[in-house]
């Protein structure tokens, strides 16, 4: 379960996120939707850690507003940046290997990751910064996994796919939270690729949650 | 031909020992550094000084220690640059710094180990004398420039960092330590500059004024071999010692002339540097 | 047109045309190809292969700076603005950069357009202290000094609230109509572009899909 | 016209004090006036975001051009020195703004670093024409046939100094003046409304370096003599510390803030190395840090407030 409550982030004076109250269940899907400039991103990077936020985040219950990024991804949150993020001159493999030697994870998360994420497999001994976009998802998702033990913050994962693979990248993630019981938050411009994955759908707007439906 | 031949080793040597740190240190913390050159000259000034005591080998290890301790006073020093501005404004300022210590600690007599290195006797080569420190000279640039692509490209805090240079703010999010990296590879750049220091100074003087003109030459090699890229630089740095032999053999006043116009050459054909991809633009 | 980044292809063989005083809207999921034509266009970015043309004359390889002489105006989703200075500050180098480099830039056009943007009161602001709506329309306002053709707008009214997105866009229209300037603009809010597009272009997946009227949609 | 008025009463106000002050301070002081011309310059490309770390290249290029007048054609007249001065500092300052045009950042400083420690190593080598490391001394400076004295070289810096004052004015007031601004705050954005930044930054480049011409040769008539160490880091290190000052001093006047204070620092150190060799060196890396740390300081606490 990842849960953040009463989430407030400021640049400067401008408060980009005001009070948004987000929760995703074991095993189950949420959507944070909303327009370009909304603060999709910014909620994900605070509840990640990465944004000083004010507001509590929550994994399983327990508090994890005092921890910085490092520590929040060795409980087991699993990120992928808005534009993937990969580190482009080290090669797949690297980009997977990293978090395992950063946080000391269990050799086995690769092969987790792997086994939900198979194309993956074939890419492994390239350079991250040549794949098409879509393998970049491909691998992003998998770096994701392979840290993500209780829970997954994905940001426009489905942006810019041709809809056949936004379809797999749907099933890898629908098949990762059920059978691992793990938590996840999708930000998303569109609701399309959500349906059938998430259960619940946060509309978001200049940084408040304006409605909350239930799919 | 053989003396052409080892002047032009014994400088591409030097000039690589010199751009090696100073690129490495780029590419581990995103940090230029105006003073690079004030490590090299203390490890060059340090080396001669223990030399009076202490073998060579042991007094260029120590030049080396003493750079890395120095690289590490100056990660905590340059921590505060939050932008290219600032970190300009720092380097610089810790050049002159640099050279005000120097002129007190060392004052204006020449430093070298070449007494040293005349006791390490000579080699014939095509029935030419080679002295041992020359050779030992070219061997430890290779050598650094080996340790240092095995560390970079073979080992777990190599990864780290690459991933911390590629993306620093994504790699915060996998437990990259960005800040314990950079730290590392800013002591380690300074080391392998003071041990290059250290070397060279079998060969060369060390004096008041000399890193001044040094971070000339690097600034060269840096410019034509592109920012971040080792082996950019070990070829950059023959490419300007090659010019640098012949200009001294035919116009001896237009050395570093010639060799500025070769970086305004290749930065009028890639900007970026002949050997890395990425274009830094405006 | 066609333009690929690494491996994704960013514009699939796209082909459009904008009339003279036309507004056309494009309209598609993000990372369709929207932004990347716009660059294209305004000479962010060269195509792999294909051609732009204005008024006819082949500009595929004309500088930003030349086109944007030419008369191609843009404006940014995130506002490019000169952040260390106040908003009449800002319009002096718009200004600035269509007069003659030893003169003075004209003051009288920069209290006409930045009056005609509603600006004119908050002038002497700093530009980090003006509301999302102001900067929006500073960032457009500052390509109105060299008179343009077309202008291309990348999505005028994101991050603007649903009140200030009908002004914004008043504003801007009525300034292209004085100035008889063409349009492309870049919207996912359909409610605008159903009031404000003469043509309404789908794409996605770097494709035009679909060209529909307003009243379609 | 007010600009003509303002620089009309700075010259009559410099004029007095250059008449009142004794031999030495007259010295000091009109030295320094001749430096503010050459931060004017640097202060020029601070506008635009460019912190040139070798500006004392143009310096040396304007006081070689009067000195070598003087000592391969006897040339002495200030009629004609003086433009000559300036154009080749203009010239040397476009051709380094051409090949910088598209360099920003630490990049652009480095660059005209080692363009100065270039131009210093070749004033040094080719003895025979520069007099390498020994310089170039003057003998007579005259005015249309009338000898000068070191009064009217002081009355001399004085006008100079007011026309820099008019000049800047001017600067600050047109397109390019913005331009300068626009490069520095958000140059991607100046392109896409039409300016052709490489161009902006080498004619930027050429004014700045026809000051720093102006200020080498009016140099060269003060000190009578010049070296090659006016386009030495030591030099170009002073000048950027005055035009920081400058800057941060006022848009207008900032010049003539920064000139003084750059020169106390200079005396301080040159009266200090008797003391403590490395006093120099010291002036340059602590007056730079303590001016930087100051300037971040002030900002911090104007818009902090």
């Amino acid at each position: 379960m990842i849960e953040a409550r009463a989430l407030r982030v400021r640049f400067g004076a401008a408060e980009v996120v005001r009070g948004v109250d987000i929760a995703s269940p074991p095993g189950t899907a949420v959507g944070l939707v909303g327009p370009n400039g909304a603060g999709k991103t910014t909620t994900l990077k605070a509840i990640m850690g990465l944004y000083r936020h004010e507001g509590r985040v929550l994994l399983d219950g327990r508090d994890i507003t005092h921890l910085g990024p490092r520590q929040r991804a060795a409980t087991g949150i699993g990120y992928s940046p808005e534009d993937r993020g990969l580190f482009p001159s080290l090669t797949v493999r690297e980009n997977l290997l990293v978090p395992i030697k950063a946080l000391h994870l269990p050799q086995e998360r690769l092969e987790v990751a792997l086994q939900y994420v198979e194309e993956v497999k074939r890419l492994l001994d390239r350079k991250a910064g040549q794949l098409s976009g879509g393998q970049q998802k491909l691998v992003a998702l998998a770096r994701a996994i392979v840290v993500g033990r209780r829970a997954l913050l994905l940001d426009e994962v489905f942006e810019g796919v041709a809809p056949k693979l936004a379809d797999t990248i749907k099933l890898y993630i629908r098949e990762y939270i059920e059978r691992e019981r793990a938590a996840a938050i999708l930000a998303e411009s569109t609701t399309t690729y959500l349906k059938g994955l998430a259960t619940t759908i946060y509309h978001i707007d200049r940084g408040t949650i304006t409605a909350t439906k239930n799919l | 031909m053989v003396g052409l031949l080892l002047s032009l080793l014994l400088f591409w040597a030097y000039l690589a020992l010199l751009s090696l740190g100073l690129q490495f240190i780029y590419g581990s913390a995103r940090v230029l550094n105006l003073a690079h050159a004030s490590f090299f000259v203390l490890g060059g000034y340090l080396a001669s000084y223990f030399a009076n005591w202490i073998p060579l080998a042991a007094s260029i290890a120590v030049a080396a220690a003493a750079g890395a301790a120095a690289g590490a006073l100056f990660y905590f020093y340059i921590r505060w640059a939050r932008d290219e501005t600032t970190q300009l404004f720092l380097t610089y300022s810790l050049f002159w710094l640099m050279e005000a210590l120097f002129r007190t600690a060392f004052g204006y007599g020449l430093y070298n180990t070449t007494r040293q290195a005349l006791a390490l006797g000579s080699v014939t080569v095509a029935d030419q004398q080679v002295p041992v420190a020359g050779l030992i000279g070219v061997l430890a640039m290779l050598t650094a420039m080996a340790l240092l692509y095995l560390l970079v490209y073979k080992t777990t805090f190599g990864m780290f960092l690459r991933a911390a240079v590629d993306r620093p703010d994504v790699a915060v999010a996998f437990g990259v330590p960005v800040e314990r990296a950079a730290l590392l590879g800013i002591a380690l750049g300074s080391a392998v500059a003071a041990f290059g220091g250290a070397v060279s100074s079998m060969w060369q003087n060390f004096s008041i004024g000399l890193a001044g003109s040094l971070l000339v030459y690097a600034f060269a090699a840096v410019a034509i071999s592109g920012l971040g890229s080792l082996f950019g630089v070990l070829a950059s740095s023959l490419i300007i010692s090659a010019i640098r032999s012949a200009a001294v053999y035919y116009f001896p006043e237009l050395e570093i002339f010639a060799i500025y116009i070769a970086v305004l050459a290749v930065l009028a054909v890639r900007p970026q540097g002949l050997f890395v991809r990425y274009e830094r633009r405006v | 047109m066609v333009k690929k980044f690494g491996g994704v292809t960013a514009l699939d063989e796209v082909t459009l045309e904008v009339g003279q005083g036309e507004y056309v809207a494009l309209v598609g999921p993000n990372g369709s190809g929207k932004t990347t034509l716009i660059n294209v266009v305004a000479g962010l970015v060269k195509p792999d292969t294909g051609r732009v043309h204005l008024e006819g004359r082949d500009i595929t390889h004309l500088p930003p700076h030349k086109r944007a002489r030419l008369g191609i105006a843009r404006s940014y989703q995130l506002p490019q603005l000169f952040p260390d200075s106040t908003v009449y500050q800002n319009a002096l180098i718009a200004a600035s950069s269509a007069a003659p480099l030893h003169r003075r830039p004209d003051e009288e056009k920069v209290r006409e357009v930045l009056e005609s943007f509603g600006l004119w009161e908050v002038r002497h602001k700093r530009v980090a202290e003006l509301s999302e709506g102001h900067r929006k329309l500073l960032d457009i306002a500052l390509a109105f000094f060299q008179t343009p053709k077309i202008f291309l707008l990348d999505e005028p009214t994101s991050s603007v609230s649903t009140a200030e997105k009908y002004k914004v866009m008043d504003v801007v229209y009525e300034n292209l109509r004085r100035v008889k300037a063409a349009a492309l603009f870049v919207e996912h809010d359909l409610d605008i572009v159903r009031s404000y597009a003469h043509r309404v272009v789908q794409m996605e997946n770097g494709r035009i899909v679909g060209e529909y009227k307003p009243g379609e949609i | 016209m007010r600009d003509a008025y303002r620089a009309a009463a700075l010259f009559i106000a410099l004029l007095a004090l250059m008449l009142a002050a004794p031999g030495y301070p007259r010295y000091e002081a009109a030295y320094a006036l001749a430096l503010g011309l050459a931060i004017l310059g640097a202060v020029l490309l601070l506008d635009a975001g460019l912190v040139n770390f070798g500006y004392g290249m143009y310096i040396a290029a304007g006081a070689y051009a009067a000195a070598l007048l003087y000592k391969h054609m006897k040339i002495t007249d200030i009629a004609i020195t003086l433009p000559l001065a300036a154009a080749v500092g203009g010239l040397l300052g476009f051709a380094t703004g051409l090949a910088t045009s598209r360099i920003r950042g630490i990049f652009y400083a480095l660059m005209t670093l080692a363009f100065s420690m270039v131009i210093y190593g070749v004033l040094v080598k080719f003895y025979y024409f520069t007099g390498g490391s020994d310089g170039v001394t003057i003998a007579r400076v005259t005015a249309l046939g009338a000898r000068l004295g070191d009064l009217h070289v002081a009355a001399l810096a004085a006008a100079l100094a007011a026309l820099a004052l008019w000049f800047r004015a001017k600067f600050l007031a047109t397109a390019l003046g913005h331009i300068a601004r626009g490069i520095r705050e958000n140059e991607l954005r100046l392109v896409a409304l039409g300016v052709d930044t490489g161009r902006a930054v080498a004619l930027i480049s050429a004014l700045a370096g026809t000051w720093g011409g102006l200020s080498g040769a009016l140099i060269a008539y003060l000190t009578l003599h010049v070296s090659p160490d006016l386009s030495f880091w030591s030099y170009s290190g002073f000048v950027v510390i005055g035009a920081l000052i400058a800057q941060a001093a006022s848009p207008l006047y900032g010049f003539l803030v920064g000139a003084a204070a750059s020169r106390a620092l200079n005396l301080a150190a040159y009266y200090g190395s008797a003391y403590y060799p490395g006093a120099y060196d010291l002036a340059i890396g602590g007056g730079l840090l303590a001016t930087y740390a100051a300037i971040i300081a002030a900002r911090r606490y104007a818009t902090g407030r």
